[in-house]
């Protein structure tokens, strides 16, 4: 889906989603980055106004600071340009699982209205799905360790679903109190940014609701991309557009080899 | 003390029909060359562990050698999906291929209690997902001290874990370096062990980031130049993203991927 | 971000009367001068953990500042006993010290199990001997796939970890290398931590063996050239085994070990 | 204990103890050593019979060549010669643990009639003991997890006893039995080295037999330093003496700074 605004700058709705995903991160943030568009809006960040932010990789790399985007999760330029290079082991039981990362930041193939995610099978019959996606990776044990996570997704009413045919990620489970019934010691999903706006669990109900709409876009567009009845926050406010430098970072970043 | 063997020896004196076999290498120095040559010795009924079972093990289980997959995350990375895994997983073809089904954290730690002489493993995980309702593997275990809940997993202990390195020496100590991924446990797990190697040499130089498995715990190492590609060896080659492109359009039909198998694998027979 | 600060701040800011305190580094790189800053800054009431605490634990206990000790070896290494750490626990002097004990690999687990966020760790330890009577931190725990018995330890995750490390640079990134021991784990089990330094650097070039603590999981850095003394820091100093024979004579009698302590410990305030 | 036999060369009893400790190991083995007395004795096993040997020291190194006697567990001399060099919880969870090594070389303050080792604590009042000792160390779990267990100790009434104060690593318990019935993997100590003589466990009962006379040493001799009623094999042999290869071997050992 590419679209254009009418704002002078030209630019896609994939590249105000990732231009939004960046501005989210923080300089004195850990954020551990999940392969694809979380990995295209970090090392934005890093580029943009967040120097600082260190990434981790599940691959094993602590502080990578790649100079173009890594192809893959192990791509070599991560290693080279990392802190520390650590064993996969060690990534999961030294830094994440004890709650060392503040930011998880993840993608989804289908994302239900309480922030879980689904990125195992499409259908609900496990054993006979419709669709047999890649799978859980280090993303459940992301989603439960790190202080916040973030998700960043293409929306439609086949990836923003009312429940996911499968819990690959808890989010907030039915609502509200869930996590912490299960003794998750991290918030959740506290952002999902997508190619249409941005969403925050409300904070009676953990249900996610429009809180930011990208430019160009109403709220009846992202209802028809929504698969559940949406609520829209009453301080609904705008994405600013991408500045020049943003878009130029993004893009040099995407052309450098 | 490691034998120093050639690739088509290797794999057929240490991967037997029915073996469980872990062909490790997270994202850098894959062994696709063990990979294939499986393939072309014709090994059947194989239970495959992979974290990530990316290229090497589409391979696999497209060619039939698979019954069973070991997992965490089974995609073509920065391409998209794996077309033979998805068609064995939705259609049987070419024959069913059962599921059992982790998530990274869980299959590390499986692997580091196998490595450990361990029957299991402990760690935060999997609370809330629908995991474990369809993997028997994943079950609680409550603190003794604290009386917290927990995950625990069984250690996996291949029949034989095949990796890539960079180098050996003449003795069959085996060097690597860069992206370690979960190759040392993996090796320390299993029952036997094949290193395939970009280069024998007379003596190993440490290299920063470096680790060595000295020979006597390793069973047979092979040299194979170029032996992970299409994923990369760092020091020696790149990452080949193009064939990652590539593999999709091969994978994706099976007449496309039949005629690979048949041209780029069962006759190169004896080429290494 | 670690702080990067003196030797005398960084104990007066992170080691609190009444704290369980790690110092480790096993028999390399050991943090004898910061052992010597909490005797100075008369700390007391500390528990004290160390797989092996040596001459640096035998000081810090003939001081008074320890209630209890935590360990698995405590020995004079290479020369015989540690006459304050006997003398403590066969006579009270010069105040009573309840101890803990472990094996190393229980203790080095507990670490582990700190490290990780989990509450405990599992091990095959302890089968047969006598420690599980009188040790109430080790307990019996089951496979819940195999049903096997095997031990089970508590996590240790101390107040304050202090190691000495070769480097650091500016922005408070730790280097170390040889013999690393469990410092890794100290470190990241504790709630604080403080790693002196031979030397605060620009730039740390990569080392062979070496390993890095990012800055972001160390709360202070302090530059104490020949920290380490009279244990040894690799590519700066050698042990110097002639302090260990040495330092038999200084603990064995409570006057000759008050006299040093006067000397060149207390006395030494400010000099750093 | 300083003696001398009546043959040309001129040795001690605690150099005969060392020479007849090295060569029970093999090239082919893999050993891992207490400091002291076993990491003398595997070290000379490496200068003479047993070039290959691989060294194991809880320090953290695999494969160390050290051309001195390091001076402690942990002497540089170790890390810089070894063939890897890991983290302390590596060496005892994913080398000792899982039974890749084939001799555990113990010392030991008391050792029993059943081959139990003290090394906590003399007086059988744990909280108020005659002497402290230093502790378990590794010990517990290399005698426990190696295929065989080697016990090199100075022979005394005081160090030999019927029951050991404390059992800090588990040899044969009470006796036959005892080990497999703890589920312990390895076979135990099958040969303990003195000054004195060799002992090994009886096949019937586990009970240490002398087995072995070092020369100018009298069976009476041996029971005078026992704490037990010896029993002694009935295939009793003699310890060969020192040979001058050994002896120049052993004190170069010594000597070389």
């Amino acid at each position: 889906m590419s679209t254009t605004t009418e704002s002078e700058a030209t630019y896609t709705s994939d590249e105000m989603m990732s231009i939004a995903a960046a501005r989210v991160l923080r300089g004195d943030q850990r954020c551990f980055v999940g392969i694809g568009l979380p990995s295209t809006a970090a090392n934005l960040a890093r580029r943009t106004h967040a120097p600082d932010l260190v990434l981790v990789y599940e691959s094993g790399t602590l502080g990578s600071k790649p100079g173009r985007l890594p192809a893959s999760i192990g791509d070599g330029i991560l290693a080279e340009t990392a802190d520390a290079v650590i064993s996969v082991p060690e990534v999961f039981n030294y830094w994440l699982q004890p709650g060392r990362i503040d930011v998880g930041f993840l993608g989804a193939a289908q994302l239900d209205r309480f922030g879980n995610i689904n990125t195992t099978v499409i259908g609900t019959d496990y054993a006979n799905p419709k669709v047999r996606l890649p799978g859980a990776g280090g993303a459940p044990e992301i989603a439960a360790s790190c202080r916040e996570v973030f998700v960043v997704v293409r929306q439609s009413r086949r990836s923003f679903v009312e429940k996911v045919d499968f819990v690959t990620s808890f989010g907030h489970g039915r609502g509200r109190g869930d996590r912490e019934r299960l003794g998750l010691p991290g918030a959740g999903p506290t952002l999902v940014i997508t190619d249409l706006g941005v969403f925050r669990p409300d904070p009676e109900t953990s249900e996610l609701v429009l809180s930011q709409l990208h430019p160009g876009v109403e709220v009846a567009d992202v209802r028809e991309a929504t698969g559940w009845e949406l609520k829209v926050s009453p301080e609904l406010s705008s994405t600013p557009e991408p500045t020049e430098a943003e878009l130029a970072a993004l893009r040099a970043l995407k052309e450098a080899k | 003390m490691a034998d120093i063997v050639s690739l088509a020896d290797g794999v057929g004196r240490l991967v037997r029909d029915g073996d469980t076999v872990a062909l490790e290498g997270f994202t850098h120095l894959i062994p696709h060359a063990a990979g294939q040559e499986i393939i072309r010795q014709r090994r059947r009924n194989l239970t495959l562990v992979r974290m990530t079972p990316d290229i090497v093990y589409d391979q696999l289980i497209g060619a039939g050698c698979a019954r069973k997959l070991i997992f965490s995350w089974g995609g073509n990375p920065g391409v998209g999906s794996l077309h033979r895994f998805r068609d064995a997983v939705q259609h049987g073809w070419p024959v069913p291929l059962e599921i059992e089904e982790h998530s990274h954290a869980g299959m590390a730690n499986r692997y580091v209690a196998g490595a450990s002489g361990l029957p299991f493993a402990v760690l935060r995980g999997y609370s809330g997902t629908d995991l474990p309702e369809h993997t028997d593997t994943i079950k609680p275990i409550t603190c003794p001290f604290t009386g917290e809940r927990l995950a625990a997993v069984p250690a996996i202990n291949p029949d034989v874990s095949i990796i890539h390195a960079q180098r050996a020496d003449r003795a069959g100590n085996v060097q690597l370096w860069g992206l370690v991924g979960v190759q040392k446990e993996a090796v320390l797990a299993a029952k036997r062990s094949l290193v395939t190697v970009e280069e024998v040499v007379d003596e190993l130089a440490p290299v920063p980031g470096g680790m060595v498995l000295p020979t006597w715990a390793v069973t047979c190492v092979a040299e194979v130049p170029h032996g992970a590609h299409p994923s990369y060896a760092q020091g020696y080659y790149d990452r080949d993203n193009a064939y990652y492109e590539y593999w999709d359009s091969v994978g994706r039909n099976r007449d496309s991927f039949e005629a690979w198998v048949r041209e780029k694998v069962l006759d190169m027979e004896g080429s290494r």
